[in-house]
């Protein structure tokens, strides 16, 4: 059952990201997604960028036609809202590392501000293709996190690859967890990291999704559903499966590679 | 312990719950999640000629724990690829009906032909999507095409060819004694009742399509009446689908009539665990009937049944 | 407040809220009562030739706050007696809608001319009843049958007629043009959906009769999509029905295309009363929504609606 | 829905008229009724003769087709049964004259239980043809009543019509109210009878029911259904309606002389 409601603020994070929020009464946790529909166009999982509070809010980087065409919409915008859907990231642990790869921070931002409110360490990896793509590093540096970033392009923090960094803060620092979002090919070199030094891994992880309700089979990875058994995946169980960082499925149920 | 096996179309079956066609069927490792999970068999997603991503979202709408409209518009990745998804659940010894869907006899055929070969254990023809244009209803619901198309099926395949017949006719029984007629094995039924939900706040339909189909416990009793109502015409045996959730559900099928049973809806949330919880209620039913033989109540309700006048004396 | 009223087929009607015909339609006291709790106007029992008592009980299996299966077997005191009703109703102020079912042609053409000399105004042919031998959708399902029917009663009389369509069909719509095709004014859509429960204890069907129609909320996305369906193939306004039991509802099956709606199902426990708190809830969700006149969102979710093609690029 | 039982007891109370008592679970007040089904034969309405405990009760009397074959079912027959359905007796007065015409007693009997276990004064008059076929007047005497009978052949009691006992104990005795079933020329009578004297009146009637659940319209009388709006309805209400006490309507909804 989709709710509509009108985006009530928007943000442009960065030149290719907008952040809406929205009033949505159901309670939400970090990790768990929604699915958005803009209607007359498309209807697309998002991941919520904030959880509390009566004002839920998701983070969109453009990747393809609705992406990019909803940067623009103005608030005010009808939305439908569904769910959420999804599991949750595990928030006991108390040194968390958290690795995003660009708009991946979106779904590991909300975790990782209720963990400092309950008295976690959060150090955060973030990585950006260059600085103005950098997502959320204010945001969770404001909320007592330790930020270091990281740009392919050098123009903010390590030049290269966060996932360098994030080798770096684990073999400097004791972690009990590690979070991370990005692309695959990312994930699976922090997860690897994160395995060599016995720390447990949580990763989010997209399928293409149709139905969000565990049916459709389309976003199945291996022999689960994202949208059921996911997003939020051990790196463990991620690291056993065939697909992950090599293939997904179009729409059409075709595997194709990632 | 009650006795769940049944013989569906020859094919000995070790329960007769079998996974819905669009239901965790893209993949051959949920083919395989749902065999472990306990069904007696697996429904492939409908498959077609060419790769057909489906319409847009949303796709599905659930607006209550007893109904949810899909339009899902037949995504499949065709029948060029999906082969190696059924060898590989095969190869985990799954048996797996092999669902397909096209929009003349030839088609059909061609399809039915490639399906054959990747080691189904019958063939399910699709005559019966309420929301693909061209597809769908619009073949399956005049008994001369659906007659045509199974014989055009029957011809080139040994498998059993099972036809699917729509909810959405006068008369789904005469659809199933047309398929009878043509040669099929055994009838489904039924597919999603036509339906739809508009959101009132944009006035617009909430399904990127409009039209979509109606599935879960709201069509239950659709499913039982076309079942019974089939039943009642023809000799092959019947596969009940609609709103099947629970034991007592698929005893009403049984009893209606059918000789196994396909579950879809009942897949989402639960997942394929649904398989076990409704074999358990299923044998705990038949226990408490004191029956040790489901396939001995295929039917049942037909016995001593007579339709009442309605001039009877006041 | 939001102006409520409609006009159907040429009369205006105060809302657009009906009773629905076999719902308190007995006697004429019911039809003022329905009337007195703010209906728009009252469609009477089905009327046939002769008295006829229905089957015996059980004729209702009410499964769930959502559903309901009814059997009743048209019932009805036949048209010698059943004029008395109608009076006692007009003579209150009532706007009666006469509901007619007949077995061929003929006897709707028959049974036409004598409703309508009873003040009704309009008459409404049931050509949908799911569960009665001979008449129903076995005249209902073919358009030219109704073609037949509709002719035969628009040449008797002055009054619009109503062609009520039954959802039990490949394509309702298509039903709809015919009944416009001969002279109807107006087209209700939909009758009950055909349906079965069975007793697993007993191995019988709950109702005497075996199958029945299903109605209440589960078929309200069924006559939704109906009515959308017909809304895109015929210029006479279209009545609503089909599980409808809020403001909410009614709002849906207008932007779907409905001028008019009827409540039927409702009507069990909470009694008339229903109209009353549909119109208030209608008026709340139409001030919500800034309209001033409900007759302005007739068909509304059509607008700019496209059906996407299921070939997207992936 | 109906839940199907097993009659788990069966009294024969008179030559006519059987009480099965089965189990069920759902809270059932006096007045109200049931819907008995009686597999491949009808479904009936029924009001309960014992409402209290897990063990409900019916008590039949043979009038038709399908009440009269139902007296020889043996216990363990399974029926279905839905409801409870309609109003009930109210139970407040504390000094009530019960007037049971035949199995009319049937629906009078647990409230007048009822109202004595409460300390209520209750005081009965039962009639009948015969003596072998008064009701329950051994129950409701157990029960603390003050019991009076009557019969239509004098064979027990005052001879003639129960309406002579209830008028002669409505200027003895004085009365908060007055509980009435039976036919209803007899209930018409007791009714006058109590508007005479200023009581409040109930009683309890019968109309041909088919669905019970307030919508076929079968159980009409005046704007009132049965099956919701009573079976019990205050005298006074009765009196005003035409119908009452001279027509019903037969299954088709023709009216026919009661
Ligand atoms: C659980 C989950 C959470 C997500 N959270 C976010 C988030 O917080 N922020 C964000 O920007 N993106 C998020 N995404 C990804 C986002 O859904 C897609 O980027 C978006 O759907 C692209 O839509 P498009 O029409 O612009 O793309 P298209 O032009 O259609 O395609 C671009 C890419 O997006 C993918 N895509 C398109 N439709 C879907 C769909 N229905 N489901 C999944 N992938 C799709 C395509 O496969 C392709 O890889 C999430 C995805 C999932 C599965
Ligand atoms: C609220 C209510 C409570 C009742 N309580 C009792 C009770 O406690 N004990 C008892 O013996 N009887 C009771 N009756 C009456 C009982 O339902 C009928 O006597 C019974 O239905 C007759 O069934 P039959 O098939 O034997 O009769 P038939 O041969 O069909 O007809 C005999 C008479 O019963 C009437 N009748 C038949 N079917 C119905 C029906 N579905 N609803 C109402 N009347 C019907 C007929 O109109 C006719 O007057 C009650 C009726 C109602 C409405
Ligand atoms: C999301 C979804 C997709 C479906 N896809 C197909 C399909 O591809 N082929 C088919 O024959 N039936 C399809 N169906 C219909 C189901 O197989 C089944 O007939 C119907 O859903 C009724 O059963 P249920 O109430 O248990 O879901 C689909 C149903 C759903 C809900
Ligand atoms: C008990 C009952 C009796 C009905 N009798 C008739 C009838 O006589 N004629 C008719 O056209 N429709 C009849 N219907 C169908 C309703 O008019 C209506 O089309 C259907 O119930 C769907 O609406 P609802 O969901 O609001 O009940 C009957 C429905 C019910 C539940
Ligand atoms: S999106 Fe349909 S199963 Fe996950
Ligand atoms: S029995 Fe149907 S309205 Fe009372």
């Amino acid at each position: 059952m989709h709710r509509i409601v009108e985006i009530e603020d928007r943000v442009l994070e960065t030149p290719s990201t907008v952040t809406w929020r929205f009033p949505y009464a159901e309670p939400c946790a970090p990790g768990q997604f929604v699915m958005v529909w803009i209607p007359g166009d498309d209807e697309l999982p998002m991941s919520l960028s904030y959880t509390d509070g009566p004002s839920k809010g998701v983070t969109i980087k453009a990747m393809g036609s609705t992406t990019r065409h909803v940067q623009s919409l103005p608030t005010g915008t009808r939305i439908g809202i569904r769910g959420p859907y999804g599991n949750r990231f595990d928030l006991t642990p108390r040194r968390i590392l958290v690795v995003g790869g660009g708009s991946g921070t979106a779904v590991l931002a909300p975790g990782a501000e209720q963990a400092l409110r309950s008295g976690a360490q959060v150090t955060c990896a973030l990585g950006a293709t260059t600085e103005l793509e950098l997502l959320f590093a204010k945001r969770l540096t404001a909320a007592g996190a330790r930020v270091e970033v990281s740009t392919d392009d050098g123009t903010a923090g390590t030049p290269g690859f966060v996932t360098a960094v994030a080798d770096r803060l684990l073999a400097e620092g004791s972690f009990d967890a590690v979070w991370t979002c990005g692309p695959e090919v990312m994930m699976r070199k922090v997860a690897e990291s994160a395995r060599s030094r016995g720390i447990i891994g949580y990763g989010s992880v997209e399928r293409h999704m149709k139905c969000a309700l565990g049916m459709c089979d389309a976003c199945s990875l291996g022999p689960y559903h994202v949208c059921v058994d996911g997003p939020v995946f051990r790196t463990e169980t991620l690291l056993s499966l065939e697909e992950f960082g090599r293939t997904k499925r179009d729409p059409s149920g075709r595997r194709v590679p990632l | 312990m009650p006795d769940l096996s049944v013989e569906l179309a020859g094919i000995p079956l070790r329960n007769p719950l079998l996974l819905a066609s669009g239901i965790w069927g893209e993949s051959g490792r949920s083919l395989i999640g749902a065999w472990d999970a306990g069904a007696g068999g697996v429904v492939t997603k409908s498959i077609g000629s060419r790769p057909r991503p489906g319409y847009p979202n949303p796709t599905v709408e659930e607006f209550d724990s007893w109904g949810m409209l899909n339009a899902m518009g037949l995504p499949n990745p065709g029948i060029a690829e999906y082969p190696r998804e059924i060898r590989a659940a095969r190869d985990h010894g799954v048996l797996v009906i092999g669902s397909i869907f096209g929009g003349t006899a030839e088609e059909f055929a061609r399809l039915a032909r490639e399906m054959a070969t990747t080691g189904v254990i019958a063939l399910e023809l699709n005559l019966s999507c309420p929301h693909a244009e061209g597809f769908g209803t619009e073949i399956g619901s005049d008994p001369k095409d659906v007659e045509e198309v199974v014989r055009a099926v029957v011809r080139e395949v040994k498998v059993p060819v099972i036809a699917k017949i729509t909810p959405n006719a006068a008369d789904p029984a005469e659809l199933a004694v047309a398929a009878e007629r043509a040669g099929a094995k055994g009838i489904s039924a039924i597919n999603t009742v036509r339906g739809l939900a508009i959101d009132t706040t944009l006035a617009r339909p909430v399904l990127a399509h409009g039209i979509g189909g109606l599935s879960g416990p709201a069509i239950k009793s659709v499913g039982l009446a076309a079942v019974w109502q089939i039943y009642r015409r023809v000799q092959i045996p019947i596969v009940g689908v609609g709103g099947i959730s629970s034991g007592e559900d698929v005893l009403e099928y049984v009893m209606a009539g059918a000789r196994a049973v396909e579950i879809g809806t009942a897949v989402a949330r639960e997942g394929v665990r649904v398989f076990g919880r409704i074999a358990q209620e299923l044998d705990r039913v038949l226990s408490e009937r004191g029956t040790d033989r489901l396939g001995s109540l295929v039917g049942a309700a037909h016995r001593g049944f007579e339709i009442p006048t309605a001039d009877f004396p006041p």
